[in-house]
């Protein structure tokens, strides 16, 4: 698929203007995951805008926001950054095959008190 | 009073005295819940893309189904509430997205967001009233010291959850001076635990819980109450066992102070 | 038939571009009337004024029809021109085919037809314009300024020192505003109080200016020239000819923990107080919200203190009516409240500050007498960070503004670079997403602030101040140069907050009928080449209330404003708009439907003898139009129900042969 | 049928007050903001100088909208202009749609000096929405047409 398609895609999935952006990294200053990313939520709205997708779609950083929605709230401009990574993560997920996690594999993550919410969530974001 | 009530999958299982202590507590606040015959998983997290429909149907069903009934819906695990608040807002506000939704749905009876959904604590806050709810404790916790942890999901984003304010809330500190107890505040009330990525990166999990549960032991806090499983499970089991302050449901807390909680009793 | 010209104007490319010019200029020659057509490149420029005036004497036009721009720009210019070649001035119409034609519409076929159906609906209107003449009004020759703060101060000078009344009303107790809160101003570092207070005092001292402090105005009527103002001088409950300003009172007052508003409620002051040594008027106010004697009529103890015996708890508020012919704005700012932008702890813990507080607390007569202590427990801060842009720049989305603040990096720079000069012992961190340094040595400056004085600039924002329990702030934020999270233990945290306009500006603006923009700032005549007229003539614009500035710009825009009010007062006569309504006292039937909708009271009715056609005589009661006080709206225009009421210049028959033209078939 | 739909101009005549509406559409033009050249501005002291005459008159002759700018509510030049506009307006649109001019065909916008955008943003929905109604033949003076 061209970079292009998948940058379209993005956007429209994401419904984010990275243009709104004004650079001020409110948004990875805030960010609870930071350090477990190698790309942080600031470079995904300068990278999308850019077009530097598939280092985007290949890191890990896609599986390691946390859906806190702090840097969708204290972004002063309104650029909903955890949107983007939302989006670029589903794209690669979307891909056949591209299930971060499986279903299989989940029996040995669990514990006698982890809650089903943990499960379910963690299905709904890794996988399509 | 009468509420449609939607509890919600790990209330069912893991986390079912977050449910038996709201239930108990709400009878004896005069408050009915009439849980929700056929509600489904609401799926634990929100997805934020715009062109994921058939994963936020199972909210609109039951948000649609509590509009037959005629109540309002009252939620309690703070996933289940942020992720039907947050497709009851796109119901209503996001007209493609409703078109798109209601399309899968029984085309005769099309939902707009009518149903208005709150969760257990506004209920008790603007239903109940905080100072109503002071005159039925029975049992005050005066002198405990009780942190109040929000997390992410009961708050945010603020323009949809309207619940409070999502940087400086109150409405859980205001609930444990309604129970006769001093609310701690705390910076890291309402910073993410971690939540789901304890799956995979328990590293990532436990760096979060720490900070939260040390911010709340330098604040001198007895215990921790929250109103998430996730964030219960979080805290509890991802965090150090030293200096770890014991981490309970807010309706656990709720049915003691009304003094209703029998198996609390006896044991 | 009126001889009409016709002028299109190709404003260089700005009409000719979207807009076939010549097609215009040769469709318009065939209507009826016009005798004249042509088109030139600049109608405004000399050459083209002279090509007016030209075809007007050479073909004796009785009305002009320029197609060009705005009436708004060049309205005047033309009418003055035709005025000039001896043709009444008030035949001349504009067809806008720039800003509402060439400007918005891209397809050049769909712009050329919509600029001749412009041209003929004025040459339409054209037809039916009559010769007007202005008449006159007289100017009261005094000037009010609304707000006493750097920028009020600078205008009633100026207007004074050309000899002209001119009055302050300001709603504090003293005048000086904002600036006198300030401890040091940027770049040069000159102590706010030294540089402000002369002119406060100029301005107690200059005979032709008088100052109302604790007043505010409650009502404007009348038009430029002849404003009639009332203001409120509120209770001070003493009286200020007896008042010494000793300050007794303020000593004795045993209601001692009112929040100090002067130095931002972070110190107490008593019930009956001055804001600050330097004020002026020196004289006391009691507060009535926590005066005991005016609550409950138990203390009187200032009274038994007072030895000038000014004290007097019976002070009513007294309304003043005063005549202006020229009012100015300057009514200032605040920073904005922060209370939606909790992630950086403000209303958490006492040691998170705003610049306007900080400047409070490094200031020699602040409550901590200039040495920087921490609010909560006055120890010496070592790690100070600072954030900007706090609400500024912003989405709109309820919190922020979507403005540049403007002031805030250069204040920032120097709140730093003061800190670091008086405690060398301190680490600063300044958080910014762009500095902003424009202006005369303000570059220089924050350079100084990095390189002389050590301060660390970081690129990014601060997301999260958490306050700990051992009273550290844990600041958490993002270094983009270094894509790398910060996690910093502060001492003290500065907000640089938004500013905004003074939130009695939106009342004010409704009473002078001066126009707001969308953020409450007054609007200007023009944005580039009238910024300190309102558009509402008579009006000036002076400092922060128009959009925000600094204190050299402020001071600059309050001399402009003096010296657009100098000009207007310098007037013994204003030519009055001669576009005003009048009755035809023949369809008149006396009704007074007109003069209950006239804002200005411009309608009388009057009793006349009209000779009948039967030769009787009868006495009819009929409206009639002061043409000095009407400013022709129109409202009684269409209030009349017989359709006596008529408005030169756009009159009945004018508009409908407007709408004829414009909706007449192809 | 749908070829007439797609081509169909409508007459649309504006009517703006001099000090905040006029000059809110001047600022739409400084700024390059477009709007169909169906739209046709006559310049008015105030709105409260437009008489329903003036709004019958153009539908007579042949208009298929007519919408009237001023200030906002309280920023009136004239202080109160736009509140008379605004009453006599509110009866005289909804007398035209009981002539059968349907209420979508005139409108009352309080557009700033400020608001250029918004006046681009106000046309551009006017005249759809106009467009979308298609011809008006009610109330029109056939003797008008050629």
């Amino acid at each position: 698929m061209s970079k292009e398609f998948d940058r379209e895609q993005i956007l429209r999935t994401s419904g984010v203007n990275p243009r709104k952006c004004m650079r001020c990294g409110k948004c990875s200053a805030t960010c609870p995951s930071y350090d477990e990313m190698e790309y942080h939520p600031h470079q995904f709205v300068y990278m999308v805008e850019k077009g530097q997708l598939d280092e985007l779609m290949a890191s890990k950083s896609i599986y390691k926001c946390l859906s806190c929605f702090a840097c969708v709230e204290r972004c002063p401009r309104g650029v909903e950054p955890a949107r983007l990574v939302e989006a670029v993560r589903l794209q690669v997920v979307r891909q056949q095959g591209n299930n971060h996690l499986k279903a299989n594999d989940i029996p040995a993550l669990l514990d006698d008190d982890l809650p089903q919410q943990a499960i379910v969530t963690a299905l709904r974001k890794y996988s399509k | 009073m009468i509420y449609s009530y939607y509890p919600g999958c790990t209330l069912k299982n893991k986390a079912q005295e977050l449910d038996r202590c709201a239930r108990l507590s709400a009878q004896a606040l005069g408050i009915t819940l009439e849980e929700l015959p056929e509600w489904q998983c609401c799926g634990g997290a929100y997805s934020m893309a715009t062109d994921e429909i058939a994963s936020k149907l199972a909210c609109v069903r039951a948000l649609k189904d509590a509009r037959t009934r005629g109540h309002d819906l009252v939620t309690l695990c703070s996933a289940c509430h942020n992720v039907i608040k947050q497709t009851n807002h796109a119901m209503a506000e996001d007209a493609d997205f409703a078109l798109r939704a209601n399309n899968y749905m029984a085309p005769e009876a099309e939902y707009h967001g009518e149903t208005k959904v709150i969760h257990y604590l506004e209920m008790l806050r603007d239903t109940v009233g905080f100072d109503k709810l002071a005159q039925k404790v029975t049992h005050p916790l005066t002198g405990k010291r009780i942190a109040a942890y929000y997390g992410c999901l009961l708050l945010r984003p603020g323009k949809v959850m309207q619940m409070d304010d999502p940087e400086n809330p109150r409405i859980l500190e205001d609930f444990i001076r309604a129970l006769g107890a001093s609310p701690v505040l705390y910076p890291y009330r309402n910073e993410c635990c971690g939540g789901y990525a304890t799956l995979e990166d328990k590293a990532l999990a436990q760096k979060k819980s720490d900070t939260v549960m040390t911010s709340a032991r330098e604040a001198e806090a007895d215990c921790i109450i929250t109103a998430c499983p996730l964030c219960q499970y979080n805290l509890m089991k991802n965090t150090p066992e030293a200096g770890r302050l014991p981490v309970i449901y807010f309706t656990e807390l709720l049915a003691q102070a009304l003094g209703v909680d029998e198996e609390a009793k006896r044991a | 038939m009126q001889r009409i010209g016709v002028f299109v104007c190709w404003c260089g490319s700005n009409i000719a571009a979207t807009v076939d010019v010549a097609a215009v200029s040769d469709t318009l020659k065939n209507e009826p009337g016009v005798v004249f057509s042509t088109n030139y490149q600049y109608m405004c420029s000399e050459s083209g004024q002279n090509i007016l005036k030209d075809a007007i004497r050479d073909y004796q036009l009785t009305g002009v029809v320029i197609c060009s721009c705005s009436p708004r720009m060049h309205e005047a210019t033309f009418r003055k021109a035709a005025a000039a070649a001896g043709l009444n001035p008030y035949m001349v119409e504009i067809a806008n085919i720039r800003e509402q034609c060439s400007w918005i519409h891209k397809d050049k076929a769909a712009g050329t037809e919509k600029a001749i159906i412009l041209g003929r609906a004025a040459i339409a209107k054209v037809h039916l314009n009559a010769p007007l003449t202005a008449g006159e009004s007289p100017v009261t020759k005094r000037a009010l300024v609304i707000g006493g703060g750097i920028a009020g101060i600078q205008t009633a000078l100026d207007i004074a020192e050309a000899g002209f009344e001119v009055d302050i009303v300001e709603k504090q107790p003293t005048i000086g505003g904002k600036m006198t809160q300030l401890d040091k101003t940027f770049p040069t570092l000159d102590c706010a109080a030294c540089i402000l207070t002369p002119k406060m005092v100029d301005c107690a001292q200059n005979e032709n200016i008088s100052i109302y402090a604790y007043s505010e105005v409650e009502e404007v009527k009348g038009f430029v020239g002849n404003f009639h103002v009332k203001i409120r001088k509120k209770a001070r409950y003493v009286d200020t000819t007896k008042c010494t300003g000793c300050g007794l009172c303020t000593e004795k007052c045993p209601v001692k923990k009112v929040s100090n508003e002067f130095n931002l409620g972070l110190d107490n002051r008593r019930a009956v107080y001055i804001p600050f040594a330097q004020a002026v008027p020196k004289v006391a106010t009691i507060d009535a919200d926590h005066c005991n004697m005016l609550k409950s009529g138990k203390c009187g103890l200032c009274a038994k203190v007072c030895t000038a015996g000014a004290i007097d708890y019976k002070q009513k508020d007294e309304i003043i009516d005063r005549e202006y012919g020229a009012i100015v704005v300057a009514t200032g700012y605040q920073p904005i409240a922060l209370d939606k932008y909790d992630e950086f702890a403000y209303s958490q813990s006492k040691d998170v500050v705003t610049s306007l507080e900080f400047e409070r607390l490094t200031n020699a007569a602040g409550p901590t007498g200039g040495t920087l202590l921490r609010p909560s427990d006055g120890t010496h801060p070592h790690t100070l960070v600072f954030v900007q842009c706090v609400g500024s720049r912003c989405e709109d989305d309820g919190r922020g503004k979507s403005y540049c603040s403007k002031i805030c990096c250069m204040y920032t720079a120097k709140h730093a670079m003061l800190v670091r000069e008086k405690y060398p012992d301190t680490e600063v961190y300044v958080f910014y997403i762009d500095v902003r340094t424009p202006g005369k040595n303000f570059d220089e400056f924050y350079r100084r602030a990095v390189e002389e004085y050590g301060v660390h600039y970081i690129k990014g924002m601060v997301g999260k101040v958490a306050p700990r329990a051992d009273g550290k702030l844990m600041v958490q934020a993002c270094d983009l140069l270094a894509n790398e999270q910060l996690h910093i233990e502060a001492d003290m945290v500065i907000l640089a907050a938004a500013i905004e306009p003074d939130p009695s500006a939106r009342h004010l603006a409704t009473m002078l009928t001066a126009s707001m923009d969308t953020n409450d700032f007054f609007t200007e005549a023009h944005p580039k080449l009238r910024p300190v007229e309102s558009p509402t003539a008579g009006i000036f614009l002076s400092g922060v209330c128009q959009g925000p500035k600094d204190i050299p710009e402020t001071v600059s825009q309050a001399s402009a404003a003096a010296a657009k009010a100098i000009g207007l007062l310098a007037k013994n006569k204003l030519t009055c708009n001669p576009c005003v309504a009048h009755s035809d006292e023949w369809m008149c039937n006396g009704c007074s439907a007109c003069e209950k909708v006239c804002p200005y009271g411009a309608i009388t009715y009057m009793d006349k003898e009209f000779r009948m056609p039967d030769r009787t005589t009868a006495i009819r009661r009929v409206a009639s139009v002061n043409p000095a006080v009407c400013q022709g709206c129109g409202a009684c225009t269409v209030a009349c129900p017989s359709g006596a009421m008529d408005l030169d210049g756009f009159s009945n028959s004018q508009i409908m042969a407007e709408v004829d033209a414009i909706c007449k078939m192809k | 049928m749908q070829n007439e739909m797609t081509t169909f101009k409508p007459k649309i005549v504006a009517f703006c007050c001099n000090w905040c509406s006029y000059a809110g559409a001047d600022l739409a033009g400084t700024n390059r903001l477009t709007y169909p050249a169906d739209v046709k501005i006559i310049r008015v002291p105030c709105s409260c100088r437009v008489n329903p005459m003036f709004i019958l008159r153009a539908f007579q002759r042949g208009a298929d909208g007519v919408i009237i700018c001023g200030c906002h509510p309280g920023d009136c030049h004239y202080t109160t202009g736009n509140y008379y506009a605004r009453r006599r307006m509110t009866l005289l649109f909804s007398m035209l749609d009981f002539l059968g001019i349907e209420k979508e065909r005139t409108r009352v916008e309080w557009v700033s000096a400020a608001e250029g955008a918004k006046f681009a943003a106000t046309m551009n929905d006017f005249v759809a929405t106009v467009t979308k109604l298609g011809e008006n033949k009610r109330l029109e003076d056939l003797r008008c047409k050629k």
